[in-house]
């Protein structure tokens, strides 16, 4: 298999933005072949019981390609909200909400890293005002200890351990993590090391889809 | 309960004229209400029954079909309650509104015919462990005038009464089995509901107790003792409700009581059904009109 | 203690009667006429130049005008019937009764006798201390005092004969059936008395239960009442529900009529099918012979 | 309209709930929290294993005021045909409106969802069990193992005291004895005689909760959980790690991180020794 | 059944390898007058019972009678959440839950209809106990988990779920005492553990078998829940529950003395 070998950059990006008309910000992301459609409305206008005096609400909503939300969609749904909420500066629309829609299109691994940037495109689209952008990189440790970077769904099945590492733009500090297999703690540090490196790709990719927006207008 | 609301003093009124052995339709505190009843009112079922007790009008249907019998008791066939609360009855009943007391009604009737005794379930077994006749009970209420819980057992125990089974024939060779439906429409077996329950509700109101509450009466009643009594006196559920509470002494009056009256209930209903029976094909249908 | 039950098929059916009144029932879509000299009434449409009925029922002519009488329906309120409600919510300045027409009737604070007098100002006292007056499932006597755009009642109880009911039955039969009489309340001669509320609503109480007039009558007498009284009501109740079983007008001789032919029987046997069909008879006919 | 707060308590409590996070803030300057501990300083873990009798395994886990207990059936399934001698583990955590007014009836919410996604994904990841020593006879009968752990008091900390309370019920699990008849193809299940289950690791959680954007304590309360601004959840694998889990919040360094995992590792070995303990009592 | 997509699921179907048992054992109720426990006729077994157990509710209990375990929560008074429930008078609520491990059979995440059976049964015993009328608009809700069932499940959940709500400090009329009874041919075997209660499949067309189960508010006596199954004699079933209203008379001061002892610790603590 020609990769088998370690690969050491992403997959190759593209996105598409403000594709759909309704809401108020919205991006298609590819990488590789996994590819994840997000939606921002908002803010507006948010049903009593979840009204915060402080800040707006964020909803998210995870929709996988088939079949009704499980529980790992809910997981998901949970790591992307909260990864949302750190990075949107909510306290400027107190009593009002943020609701954003996730829709898994195709998915050929790193599907959390891909839904992720998505969704920081569309907040990017609809013009909202964050703190700082945030990236997402997913990587797999192999048995031999190697690591994959944006690994393709084969390369998750027979992986050790998958990483999905999200780092802010400011200081490139860690936002989220979820990593689950067997690995050790040196293990651990090389992977983030890797994924750090490889974010600044992403944030890259971001400025430039921007700068084909702006230009098309 | 379906609720109405009613004003203190007409409460008051009610109230008093139970402890005066008198009430408000001019009957004692044990009697019942004028009850009808027919049998076979439905042919698409295997056994049917209409009860009307002043405005309480009920329906039931018995279908027979062949299932698996539950684990716990593989000789023997299945007995399924479901209530159905038809919205005709009244508005509440709309959407999921009847279902808690469609459920309260299915869980005292279940209860009541829970003993080995009450129906002889094992004539029902076909096949040990494999086959056996599930009786689905059905249970529609029509109109909801009060003691729905009685009124529900009488038409049970008559739609049972009512019930056909299919004689069945099992064959067996080299393992494998055949059953054989007899499609013979007189080559029936019946059941026998001579020891089945009937429900009787005793509603505590003022300091006395009442059967066969009406609707208003119901209102005024903050504890109720339902019982099923067999013919012989035998209690086969028993269970407080309402949110009041009771003192032992009456607990034992209304228990007396309720044994006296399910008694006689039971009787009076075993008459009339074995008179409807004598009648055969030539009795008179009324149907669902009045 | 008596259980009595039979089968439905035992009772004998007595054969319909074929009164003169079918002639004129009418069915939705039915043409009343195609004379177009009439005026077109309650139940009534136009089409065509034709008067078509559109409601089941009884056409009724008063000279120009076709009206159709629906056979069972809610009640139409007018001004000045006599109703009996039962409040249902008590509201900003207001009680919201439930009369059985189509929406809730209206009972405005300040159409109520209060306490103290026919000429008293109505303090923001008394709207706190509305619910001590009237309170949910409370049953009143009232007249409709005006008829809103909408069709729902206000109704007013300024007179001492109205107010709030106390001890008593309350029985309720299709509006259709009460007949408009001068007056509707009655005191019979078996010491109980009787308001057939237009609106279908009947109530039976014991003469005796008089309200006192300085409490405005909103304080109940809950001592019991005698055995006689309530055997007379429990009587009256249920001769009210067999005349309209057999949809008989109410007033206070067909009532009456009805009381002194059930002598015969308890009174907890006449819901009984064929009891109630031979006291009605027995009643029926006295009052044909007497031509009332 | 109603205060939530018991009648006796004193004004001293009302300051705490009108003023939280000043009120933390005041304890936390002097590296300690109002209940007294250290930053690095767990609830007192109190272990109850073998509770339930009806059980094949269970255990009662009690950090602080936080109840959680786990509960073991086993029960007979078909296995399925892509792993003919794979049986199931299937674990569920539940948080009953019994154990904080947080929680109202019905379906589990979002986070008991997240929740029983986590303990799933431990139990797979650390293969604790493996799923071949659950086969009775290939392709036709394996057992399944229903983990429900049941919150009792929920006072912070689910996914520690959970991983701690399943642990510990699935090292109690004792399997009744099966033989496969092969000709009436039905199991035979002795009930006297029974074999209890391999467990091939210990997966162990330590949850942090960072306080102030920079502040990590570890094993919030329910309180803390509400002030803090994020939290990360470290499962270790005896030596290795199994999972590790921020779900955003404020971001942390790569030395925070690690300064966790030294933490996480050093409760796994007190959490350990603690199980073996009370094994060990119970044995004797 | 629906699949639950919001728990983890486990295979289509799976049965309890206990029914598949070679051989089973059959048990005597009585043997010498004594019973499988050593216990005779009229004793009951060990109660522990303390209040005061979950930090995060308004008033909660917990009891033990040998293996059979129940815990119990109360929260309110809360503001209803429903528009149509409100009213003049408190709203109480109640949730029986049996765990999914506490029986020998595995039981569902749902409520199955005995549960809510039971859950209605607990609203009912509680309900005259309670001052509602001091609670308008409100609403309590009563949590009950049966840890472990080893018989006797509803009356100790009664018990619990009253001292739960006396530890409430939400005003009562009386405590509630649960007691149940198993009646087998002619003896009264006092708080039936599992194998003693009456199971309608196990039967061999004896009359008189059955149970009884009494709610008894102690100091007013009165009854506040009854509850039976199975076909019994008139005169036993009077018997029954006149034995059950005595028990619950007795159980009174360990109800008392458990809620003693939590506002004891409660002031210890604060003090």
């Amino acid at each position: 298999m020609s990769n088998s070998s370690k690969r050491s950059n992403l997959r190759v990006m593209s996105a598409e933005l403000s594709l759909l008309s309704r809401p108020d910000g919205s991006a298609t992301l590819f990488q590789g072949d996994t590819c994840v459609m997000s939606a921002v409305y908002g803010p507006g206008e948010v049903r009593i019981n979840k009204e915060q005096i402080d800040r707006a609400t964020v909803e998210v909503i995870y929709k996988p390609r088939s079949g009704l939300p499980g529980c790992t969609e809910k997981s998901q749904e949970r790591l992307i909200r909260n990864t949302c909420e750190t990075v949107l500066l909510s306290s400027l629309h107190p009593r009002s909400s943020v609701s954003l829609t996730v829709q898994e299109m195709q998915n050929s691994g790193s599907l959390l890293a891909c839904c992720i940037n998505s969704m920081c495109l569309a907040l990017l689209d609809s013009g909202m005002s964050m703190k700082c952008l945030v990236a997402a990189v997913h990587c797999v440790l192999d048995f031999e200890g190697a690591v994959f970077l944006d690994a393709t769904d084969k390369e998750e099945k027979g992986a050790q351990a998958c990483v999905t590492f999200v780092f802010d733009s400011v200081d490139k500090n860690v936002v989220m993590v979820h990593a689950v297999g067997k690995y050790s703690v040196e293990q651990f540090n090389k992977c983030m090391s890797v994924c750090r490196t490889a974010s600044a790709d992403i944030f890259h990719f971001y400025r430039e889809t921007m700068t084909k927006k702006l230009k098309r207008s | 309960m379906v609720d109405v609301l009613l004003s203190d003093a007409e409460k008051t009124f009610i109230i008093h004229g139970i402890q005066d052995n008198l009430r408000d339709d001019g009957r004692g505190c044990e009697d019942y209400r004028h009850m009808e009843i027919e049998t076979d009112v439905v042919s698409s079922t295997s056994g049917s029954a209409k009860v009307r007790l002043a405005n309480t009008e009920i329906l039931v249907g018995v279908k027979a079909e062949l299932g698996e019998p539950s684990s716990g008791k593989p000789d023997k066939g299945r007995l399924e309650f479901f209530v159905d609360c038809s919205a005709n009855a009244t508005p509440e009943f709309e959407g999921r509104g009847g279902e808690d007391l469609a459920l309260e009604i299915s869980n005292m009737l279940t209860r009541a015919y829970d003993c080995p005794k009450c129906l002889d379930l094992g004539k029902l077994c076909v096949i040990k462990g494999q086959q056996c006749w599930v009786l689905y009970v059905d249970i529609l209420l029509l109109e909801c005038g009060g003691n729905l819980f009685d009124a529900a057992s009488v038409a049970v125990k008559a739609a049972l009464y009512n019930t056909c089974i299919p004689t069945v024939t099992v064959s067996q060779d080299e393992g494998h089995v055949d059953i054989e439906l007899s499609d013979d429409p007189f080559d029936v077996q019946h059941l026998d509901v001579t020891s089945a329950p009937c429900i009787v509700t005793l509603s505590k109101i003022g300091h006395s107790h009442v059967v066969d509450a009406s609707q208003k009466e119901e209102a005024c009643c903050l504890a109720r003792l339902m019982m099923g009594v067999t013919e012989k006196g035998t209690v086969t559920a028993l269970k407080k409700e309402g949110s009041g509470s009771l003192d032992p002494s009456s607990v034992e009056e209304m228990m007396e009581t309720g044994k006296r009256v399910g008694q006689a209930l039971n009787k009076s209903l075993m008459e009339v059904l074995c008179l409807e029976e004598q009648k055969g094909k030539k009795k008179e249908k009324t149907g669902f009109l009045r | 203690m008596a259980v009595d039950i039979r089968v439905a098929g035992a009772r004998e059916r007595p054969k319909p009667e074929v009164s003169e009144e079918l002639n004129n029932l009418v069915t939705p879509g039915d043409v009343i006429t195609s004379d177009t000299g009439y005026l077109r009434g309650h139940g009534t449409y136009m089409d065509d130049d034709k008067l078509l009925a559109s409601v089941a029922g009884v056409v009724e002519r008063v000279n120009k005008l076709i009206c159709v009488k629906a056979l069972r329906t809610r009640y139409n309120g007018e001004v000045g019937d006599v109703v009996i409600g039962r409040i249902l919510q008590v509201g900003m300045r207001r009680w919201l009764v439930e009369t059985h027409s189509k929406l809730n009737s209206i009972l405005m604070l300040s159409s109520v006798n209060l306490p103290g007098g026919e000429l008293r100002r109505r303090s923001e006292e008394d709207e706190k201390m509305m619910r001590m007056y009237l309170k949910e499932g409370d049953l009143i006597s009232a007249e409709v005092h005006s008829v809103f755009a909408d069709g729902s009642l206000s109704l007013h109880t300024r007179s001492l004969k109205y107010g709030k009911l106390g001890q008593g039955t309350l029985v309720q039969v299709s509006p259709s059936l009460i007949k408009r009489r001068k007056t509707h309340f009655h005191n019979l001669p078996c010491g109980v008395s009787i308001i057939l509320g237009n609106n279908g609503f009947v109530w039976i109480y014991p003469t005796a239960m008089e309200k006192t007039e300085k409490t405005g009558g909103y304080e109940t007498d809950l001592q019991p009442v005698t055995s006689a009284d309530r055997e007379a009501i429990a009587r009256l109740r249920n001769c009210v529900l067999a005349l309209a079983h057999h949809r008989m007008l109410l007033f206070d001789t067909s009532i009456l009529y009805t009381y002194e032919a059930s002598q015969k029987f308890s009174a907890k046997y006449i819901p009984k099918p064929e009891v109630m069909t031979e006291i009605i008879e027995i009643a029926r006919g006295r009052l044909e012979r007497e031509g009332t | 309209m109603y205060s939530s707060s018991k009648p006796a308590e004193t004004a001293k409590i009302s300051v705490r709930a009108a003023r939280p996070l000043e009120y933390y803030r005041k304890f936390l300057e002097k590296d300690v929290r109002p209940d007294g501990r250290e930053l690095g300083e767990f609830r007192p873990t109190i272990l109850n294993i073998g509770c339930i009798s009806t059980a094949e395994g269970s255990a009662l886990v009690k950090l602080g005021n936080t109840t959680v207990m786990c509960g073991i059936k086993a029960e007979f399934a078909t296995p399925k045909t892509e792993e003919p001698s794979n049986g199931y583990l299937v674990p569920n955590v539940e948080l009953s409106p019994l154990c904080s007014p947080m929680f109202r009836p019905g379906p589990p919410g979002e986070q008991a969802q997240v929740l029983s996604h986590f303990v799933n994904e431990v139990l797979n990841q650390s293969c604790c069990v493996r799923k071949e020593d659950l086969c009775i006879k290939t392709g036709k009968l394996v057992w399944v193992l229903y983990c429900d752990i049941l919150c009792l008091d929920y006072d912070g900390n689910a996914p520690d005291a959970c991983i701690l309370s399943l642990l510990a019920a699935l090292k109690s699990t004792m399997l009744p004895a099966v033989k496969y008849n092969e000709e009436t193809e039905k199991p035979e299940t002795d009930s006297v005689k029974t074999e209890p289950l391999h467990i091939l690791s210990n997966p162990v959680s330590s949850t942090f909760a960072i306080f102030d954007d920079h502040l990590l304590f570890v094993d919030p309360t329910v309180q803390e959980e509400s002030l803090a601004t994020g939290t990360v959840t470290i499962v270790t694998n005896d030596n290795d790690l199994c999972l590790v889990q921020k779900p955003g919040g404020s971001p942390v360094t790569a030395d925070q991180m690690n300064t966790c995992f030294e933490r996480a590792f050093s409760r796994s070995k007190e959490v350990l020794r603690l199980i073996d303990e009370i094994l060990h009592s119970i044995e004797r | 059944m629906p699949t639950d997509s919001r728990r983890i699921a486990g295979p289509e179907s799976s049965t309890n390898p206990y029914s598949f048992c070679t051989e089973k054992p059959r048990h005597d109720l009585l043997k010498n007058g004594k019973r499988q426990d050593g216990r005779k006729e009229n004793n009951l077994r060990p109660i522990f019972l303390k209040a005061g157990v979950v930090s995060q509710a308004r008033g909660s209990a917990y009891i033990e009678q040998n293996e059979t375990k129940v815990i119990c929560a109360v929260y309110g008074p809360r503001e209803v959440v429903r528009k149509e429930d409100f009213s003049m008078k408190g709203l109480l609520t109640c949730e029986f839950k049996f765990a999914i491990f506490s029986c020998r059979e595995r039981r569902q995440h749902q409520q199955d209809i005995e549960e809510k059976d039971y859950s209605v049964q607990l609203l009912e015993a509680l309900e005259p106990a309670v001052c509602l009328d001091k609670f308008p608009k409100a609403q309590m809700n009563i949590y009950v988990t049966v840890l472990q069932n080893d018989g006797s499940a509803l009356a100790a959940a009664i018990t619990c779920a009253s001292v739960a709500m006396a530890d409430s400090g939400i005003e009562m009329y009386d405590l509630v005492a649960g007691c149940a009874v198993r009646v087998a041919g002619k003896n009264l075997l006092m708080d039936p553990c599992n194998q003693e209660e009456y199971k309608p499949e196990d039967e061999t067309g004896l009359t008189n078998s059955g149970s009884v189960t009494v709610g008894l508010m102690p100091s007013l006596q009165q009854v506040s829940a009854i509850s039976s199954k199975g076909e019994i004699e008139f005169e036993l079933v009077k018997q029954a529950v006149a034995k059950c209203v005595d028990v619950c008379t007795q159980l009174y001061p360990v109800l008392q003395q458990a809620l003693v002892k939590s506002v004891s610790e409660r002031q210890n603590e604060e003090g």
